[in-house]
């Protein structure tokens, strides 16, 4: 369903093109700052967040092993059981295993500021 | 006699074709790209190369495409110059008689086009030989053979010490070579036909089960050079990349060393990677191998040092936390068909195992 | 004669023209020419197989036991035996007399249902299958491929020696005939370069 | 009647209203489902056969689009690889082998009789028979979609990959039973081509006057006859490995994977030529009527042309340079293949000059025929690049090849078969096609396919290797696939405008009238559509030109049209000597026939059998088609095979 959804997609953006028109959409941003939510989508590609994550708006971000990550912004819980908050987002991305201790996801070595720039982009995700 | 003349003349317009070709090359590809195709961009291109073998080819290339956009272009002005030069004349009534005529002379367009064609050929023909002659063989004896096996859709690589047998090892995917030094490489099948290509370094040689194919290898700037299988194999195909690392000789001896070597022995009080380990010989021993360890598996790539790799899976994926983590909970998505299985990991598992490999440098 | 194109100044004479399939290569000939022609390029190519498959592998290629005449010997002379027969029945066509005919083209049936049981025979002493290694496979395929021809030969005969007992053909209209006899003539050609391959060459060396 | 008389003088006369009914009577098929069926009139298994193939040429196309969405930008995912495997392999199936050749028999099975003047093929029965098993191993191919186990393998197909320890499903089995089946649509279909040429044809035809589509399509159909037995055998040899372990391919038991690429390139190399050499013909042909003058260098085109065919059959090792074979080999296909550079080169010449030294009448179809010059070019010289062994070392199995089939196949095939269409859609169909929509058509297929394959030698050189269903964006080629992308859909869109223009032409197209074009050849010397008999009385030819005679001068006789043989005792026509067409013998043609269908329905059947192991199924259908084909070559009086039918 997804591909197909996407494969309509392409169709419509060579439509476009053919018909001469600027197809490219931007999408949505939150109330964040630009410059951290771009930085935060590439850290997003760069650690690989997608081999694992369905994250929209990340080029082959289809990974099936954790949750899906649409809507992440408006979630309750992160891991099931820290409030959704900017913070704990932060304390999750940069050390999963002292939240929940053996669970699958591994620290990538985010630094503090790169997290949040990669909670930043989340947020957005609503 | 003639052909040493037609040597010399050859080896004058090589260099100097080669010149003209890259700079109208960097131009077209500035156009095409609205960038210049430096080898950071485009790590396949082959018309700017960085070894004997790639170089020569490459200024052979530059030539053959040169001669074929003359050619296109002049024959595509004289279609274009025919069709305006020819009276034209009003759409016809149709089936109304129009006048026919047989003129003379376009007999001599043949046999001149026909001298030219046969010019160019032999020039071309020439050209092509002595190349060919040239990167038939390295200049001097390489120092040691890498076995490359291909296999559905990974390559392993077995460094041979022709002096010392005993100095071999295997690794998988990521070559190294030193600079400046030829490398012969012997190519084995392990399945199905495979196609050699490291496209800045020099040209195809298959792999084909059943027979040995050798070819060389030489780079005479540090770097690292993408491969590509490029013979169709199967549903993973196109993910069947490998990296070719040309270090200085001397960070190259140490790497072997390095690679000679055992894997490190865990700390005994680290529960995490006893327990990583013990899974990674328990799930994944059967197909990989860890010297020093039980796991002995030869059907995937060898692990021993898989910390010095930059890329896992073939380059699919750059060899970081996140996408290891991805990678071996779910090899059947990132990489549909390969011959990796969803293994039923617990995430306690994934964490652990993991956590072991992350020590395998 | 009637001048056809008045206006030429050199105008096409044109006699009396026979009607249909007669005399000397009908079209039905040429049609017959076609196949032999692509079937011998069939059988260069199954050699082919059989030759680089041989000169790749090197010395281990042939079975252990050379290959045997005493089946394959008689049975190339009774094929070769056969085309004689074929020749004889053809001229009694020519002539115009059915017996002869009939004699020819019966000999040439049982000569050939002979070769095929032979063949059989042969088939069945072999130690080997057509699975066994890829000289069985060349050899199995390649006489296989011979023996289909010859099968298909012997149908196309029953079907001309019908036609003639029931009278179809007569000293002018036996087009089918001379045709049909050129397939088998080529079925036993391709014969004795399949017997020089797979019998001799192996002693050549 | 004189049941001994076997021989007859055929009267000259005039063309009559009593004539031509008497032949309408005899030759038009028969209406109903058993005419559908049993016809065997070349103009009707012509334009099936050019439907058929066009139908083709839009599923191929349309795989090629939904191919080119995946790859326009890097790591999508829209198709999974095993979807993008069979797609490639069955566009590259569809366009070669089910489109390519086939619209090239379509157009000289209509032509061939009519630029002949003559009535039939040589075998109409076989002609019919040839169409069947096209269209029958077309589907069997395409049934394997049903099940969703296409080829998967490419068209090249190279062994071990398709042996069953590495591709155990049905895939192979239909490609390999496929090409089988499809290659006794060639075989016999290129023999009636070569037999028709050699006897039939209009008395004073000699063989310095065919047009050069005649002489093009008979040179490739002896090279089909000589190279198909080569792929026919290897498919024979995988299904035999696949299903009964021998080892032809597979090295465990002394099997040699490249013993299929031989067999393979020995005849997929000529075959090259052979979908290209009939298309050259064409616009050899066609294009003069444009320049308003007769084709420079008639005599050494034709040479060009066979010299093609032979050469072809001595560059096959050119695809395995690098294989791994010995250096001298290597300098010697290297060699081969520049030299076939020149008999080439010769036609280019010789359309440039007949273009120079002519006048032309700008039409769409020229349109055609000019682009074609240009796109023959560029396939061509990008042809001698790869001939050279150390560029080939790189270019090989990259996009430059990619491209440069492309521009083989669309520029020199698809653009002389859309040129020749706007051309002959007159004769066949009586109407003409739009020129307006025409210049749309040629500027949208002509721009479109440029765009999408002139960047693809660009994505080649950049290293870009062929078959891969996705790539990285680090290798820095989105930017030109894109384009490719773009270019394809509008190449598409160009195609779509031929159609539309066709549909229109049927219903409100302007009449053509005998000879819209005021062409040379003898089918323009009867009506358009031509009657089921083509000529009411056989023509008598003079020159290369015909209907130009009188204003050419070129030879020192008349060729006589309205006044000719009458044939009309039955259903007649002539056989005619090798080398100067001097009549030789009357012959009687077969009546509507339903046995080539019968035994098509039977093959048919067999090979399902033999696909899905239904082993007696398959005995039986083997016996029903050798009964089939006895009932069909039973002798009858009516064609006079047999004894004392004689007509006087």
């Amino acid at each position: 369903m997804r591909s197909l959804k996407r494969f309509g997609a392409i169709a419509g953006a060579c439509l476009l093109i053919l018909a001469g028109c600027n197809g490219a959409e931007e999408t949505s941003t939150g109330s964040d700052p630009q410059g951290d939510m771009a930085r935060g989508a590439e850290l997003i590609a760069a650690k690989g967040c997608g081999t694992c994550h369905e994250i929209p708006g990340i080029d082959g971000a289809t990974g099936r092993v954790g949750p899906p990550l649409d809507h992440v912004g408006e979630r309750m819980f992160i891991a099931g059981m820290l409030d959704n908050t900017p913070e704990n987002m932060r304390t999750w991305l940069m050390d999963p295993q002292a939240v929940v201790p053996g669970n699958a996801m591994p620290d990538t070595g985010l630094d503090q500021e790169e997290a949040d720039q990669v909670a930043a982009y989340l947020r957005s995700l609503r | 006699m003639t052909l040493s003349i037609a040597k010399s003349i050859m080896a004058k317009a090589i260099s100097g074709w080669r010149q003209v070709g890259q700079r109208a090359g960097l131009a077209v590809a500035g156009l095409a790209l609205g960038t210049h195709a430096a080898s950071a961009q485009t790590p396949m291109y082959y018309l700017e190369t960085f070894g004997p073998k790639g170089e020569i080819t490459a200024s052979l290339t530059w030539g053959l495409l040169a001669i074929s956009v003359f050619v296109v272009v002049l024959m595509s002005v004289l279609v274009l110059v025919a069709i305006f030069r020819a009276k034209r004349l009003e759409p016809a009534e149709l089936g109304s008689k129009l006048p026919v005529s047989h003129p003379g002379g376009g007999h001599r367009w043949i046999y001149l086009g026909l001298a030219l064609t046969t010019a160019a050929l032999i020039v071309m023909v020439v050209w092509t030989m002595e190349v060919l002659a040239e990167i038939d063989e390295p200049a001097v004896e390489p120092a040691f053979t890498i076995e490359v096996t291909g296999e559905q859709w990974w390559w392993e690589a077995r460094y041979v010490d022709p002096d010392d047998p005993s100095r071999t090892f295997v690794t998988a995917n990521e070559l190294h070579i030193p600079v400046g030094e030829p490398v012969r490489i012997r190519l084995a099948s392990a399945d199905v036909i495979h196609s050699f290509w490291v496209p800045a370094l020099a040209g195809k040689t298959d792999v084909i089960p059943g027979q040995i194919n050798e070819t060389w290898l030489q780079a005479d700037r540090k770097g690292v050079y993408r491969g590509q299988c490029a013979e169709y194999c199967g549903v993973q195909h196109a993910h069947m990349a490998m990296r070719v690392f040309a270090d200085p000789a001397e960070e190259f001896r140490s790497w072997w060393e390095h690679q000679l070597e055992p894997a490190d022995t865990i700390p005994e009080d680290d529960e995490l990677l006893r327990v990583g380990q013990e899974q990674f010989v328990l799930k994944c021993g059967a197909c990989h191998a860890v010297r020093g360890t039980l796991a002995g598996g030869e059907a995937g790539p060898d692990l021993t040092h898989f910390m010095d790799r930059t890329t896992i899976a073939a380059v699919t994926l750059p060899n970081t936390p996140g996408h290891l983590s991805g990678w071996i909970a779910d090899p059947q998505h990132q990489k549909p068909g390969n011959k990796m299985p969803n293994l039923d990991l617990s995430g306690p598992e994934l964490n652990a195992i993991r956590h072991y490999l992350e020590t395998l440098d | 004669m009637s001048d056809i194109s008045l206006e030429t100044r050199k105008p096409m004479a044109i006699g009396r023209l026979p009607i249909g399939s007669i005399g000397r290569l009908p079209n039905g000939w040429w049609g017959m020419m076609m196949l032999v022609a692509t079937e011998s390029f069939l059988f260069l190519y199954l050699l082919f197989t059989y030759y680089y498959l041989a000169a790749r592998a090197g010395s281990g290629f042939l079975p252990e036991a050379p290959p045997f005449f005493h089946l394959s010997g008689p049975n190339t002379l009774i094929l070769i035996a056969s085309s004689a027969t074929l020749w004889y029945g053809e001229r009694g066509a020519r002539k115009g007399s059915r017996g002869q005919l009939l004699i020819g083209f019966l000999a040439t049936l049982v000569l050939g249902a002979i070769f095929v049981g032979i063949q059989i025979v042969e088939w069945t002493e072999k130690p080997f299958t057509i699975a066994s290694h890829a000289y069985g496979s060349t050899f199995f395929t390649v006489t296989g491929f011979h023996m289909a021809h010859v099968v298909g030969g012997l149908i196309m005969l029953l079907a001309l020696t019908l036609w003639s007992a029931i009278g179809y053909f007569d000293e002018k209209r036996m087009a089918a005939i001379s045709i049909g006899a050129i397939y088998w003539h080529f079925v036993d050609a391709v014969w004795i370069a399949v017997f020089f391959t797979f019998y001799i060459t192996p002693y050549l060396r | 009647m004189a049941a001994a008389d076997y021989q007859k003088r055929p009267e000259a006369g005039f063309v009559t209203e009593a004539l031509e009914k008497k032949l309408h009577d005899m030759w038009e098929t028969k209406p109903g489902l058993f005419g559908v069926i049993a016809t065997v009139d070349h103009k009707v298994i012509g334009i099936r056969y050019i439907v058929t193939a066009f139908a083709f040429l839009v599923i191929g196309g349309l795989q090629a689009l939904i191919m080119r969405i995946q790859l326009a930008q890097p790591d999508q995912t829209i198709l999974t690889p095993e979807q993008y495997n069979q797609l490639f392999s069955m566009h590259g199936i569809t366009m070669i082998f089910l489109y390519a050749l086939p619209i090239l028999s379509g157009f000289s099975n209509y032509l061939f009789p009519l630029l002949l003047g003559t009535r039939d093929m040589a075998f109409p029965r076989l002609n019919a028979f040839s169409y069947w098993i096209y269209l029958a191993s077309g589907l069997f191919m395409y049934a394997s979609f049903l099940i969703g186990e296409a080829p998967n393998n490419g068209w090249f197909n190279y062994a071990p990959y398709a042996l069953k320890s590495f591709n155990p499903g049905l895939n192979m089995d239909f490609y390999a039973l496929g090409m089988v089946f499809f290659g006794i649509s060639t075989t016999v279909g290129a023999a009636n081509f070569v037999v028709t040429v050699m006897r039939n044809r209009a008395p004073g035809m000699s063989i310095n006057r065919l047009p050069i589509i005649i002489w093009g399509t008979t040179t490739v159909s002896v090279g089909i006859l000589l190279a198909n037995p080569a792929v026919s055998l290897a498919f024979f040899f995988l299904w035999l490995d696949r299903q009964f372990g021998t080892h032809f391919f597979d090295t465990a038991g002394g099997g040699q994977p490249l013993l299929w690429q031989h067999l393979f390139w020995i005849f997929a190399h000529p075959w090259v030529y052979i979908i290209v050499l009939p298309a050259m013909g064409m616009v050899s042909d066609a294009l003069p009527v444009f320049c308003r003058r007769p084709l420079v260098a008639y005599t050494l085109v034709i040479l060009g042309t066979i010299t093609t065919m032979l050469l072809g059959f001595g560059v096959w090792v050119h695809h395995m340079f690098a294989t791994g074979i010995p250096f001298l080999s290597m300098s010697y296909f290297s060699g081969a293949s520049f030299i076939i550079t020149i008999p080439s080169a010769i036609a280019t010449f010789a359309w440039i000059a007949t273009i120079w030294t002519g006048r032309i009448v700008m039409t769409t179809a020229f349109l055609y025929f000019a682009g074609f010059i240009s796109m023959f070019v560029i396939g061509g010289v990008s042809g001698v690049v790869t001939a050279s062994v150390p560029a080939d070392l790189q270019l090989h199995d990259t996009y430059f090849v990619v491209a440069h089939l492309h521009y083989v196949l669309i520029g020199i095939n698809l653009f002389g078969v859309l040129g020749g269409l706007y051309f002959w859609f007159p004769k066949m169909t009586g109407r003409m096609l739009s020129e307006r929509l025409g210049r749309w058509n040629f500027w949208l297929t002509f721009l479109g396919f440029n765009l999408a394959f002139l960047p693809m030698h660009w994505t080649g050189l950049l290293g870009m290797p062929r078959r891969i269903y996705t790539y990285p964006e680090a290798t820095g080629w989105s930017w030109v696939n894109m384009l490719t992308t773009v270019g394809s859909f509008v190449l598409a869109f160009g195609i779509l405008l031929l159609f539309v223009n066709v549909w229109i032409s049927l219903r409100r197209g302007a009449i053509a009238g005998r000879n819209p074009w005021d062409a040379p050849s003898l089918e323009w010397a009867t009506s358009s559509p031509p009657p089921a008999y083509n000529f009411p009385v056989m023509p008598v030819v003079a020159s290369r030109h015909p209907l130009w005679e009188d204003r050419l001068d070129e030879s020192d006789g008349h060729s006589s049209i309205d006044r000719g043989l009458v044939l009309d005792d039955g259903k007649e026509m002539l056989a005619t000597s090798v080398i100067d067409a001097e009549p030789r013998a009357i012959l009687k043609m077969p009546e509507d026939d339903p046995w080539p269908f019968l035994v098509t329905i039977a093959l048919t059947v067999g090979f399902t059998a033999l696909l899905l192991h239904w082993w007696w199924i398959g005995v039986a259908a083997g016996v029903a088609t050798l009964l089939g084909c006895v009932f069909w070559l039973w002798p009858r009086d009516d064609l006079a095979q047999t004894k004392g039918a004689a007509h006087e």
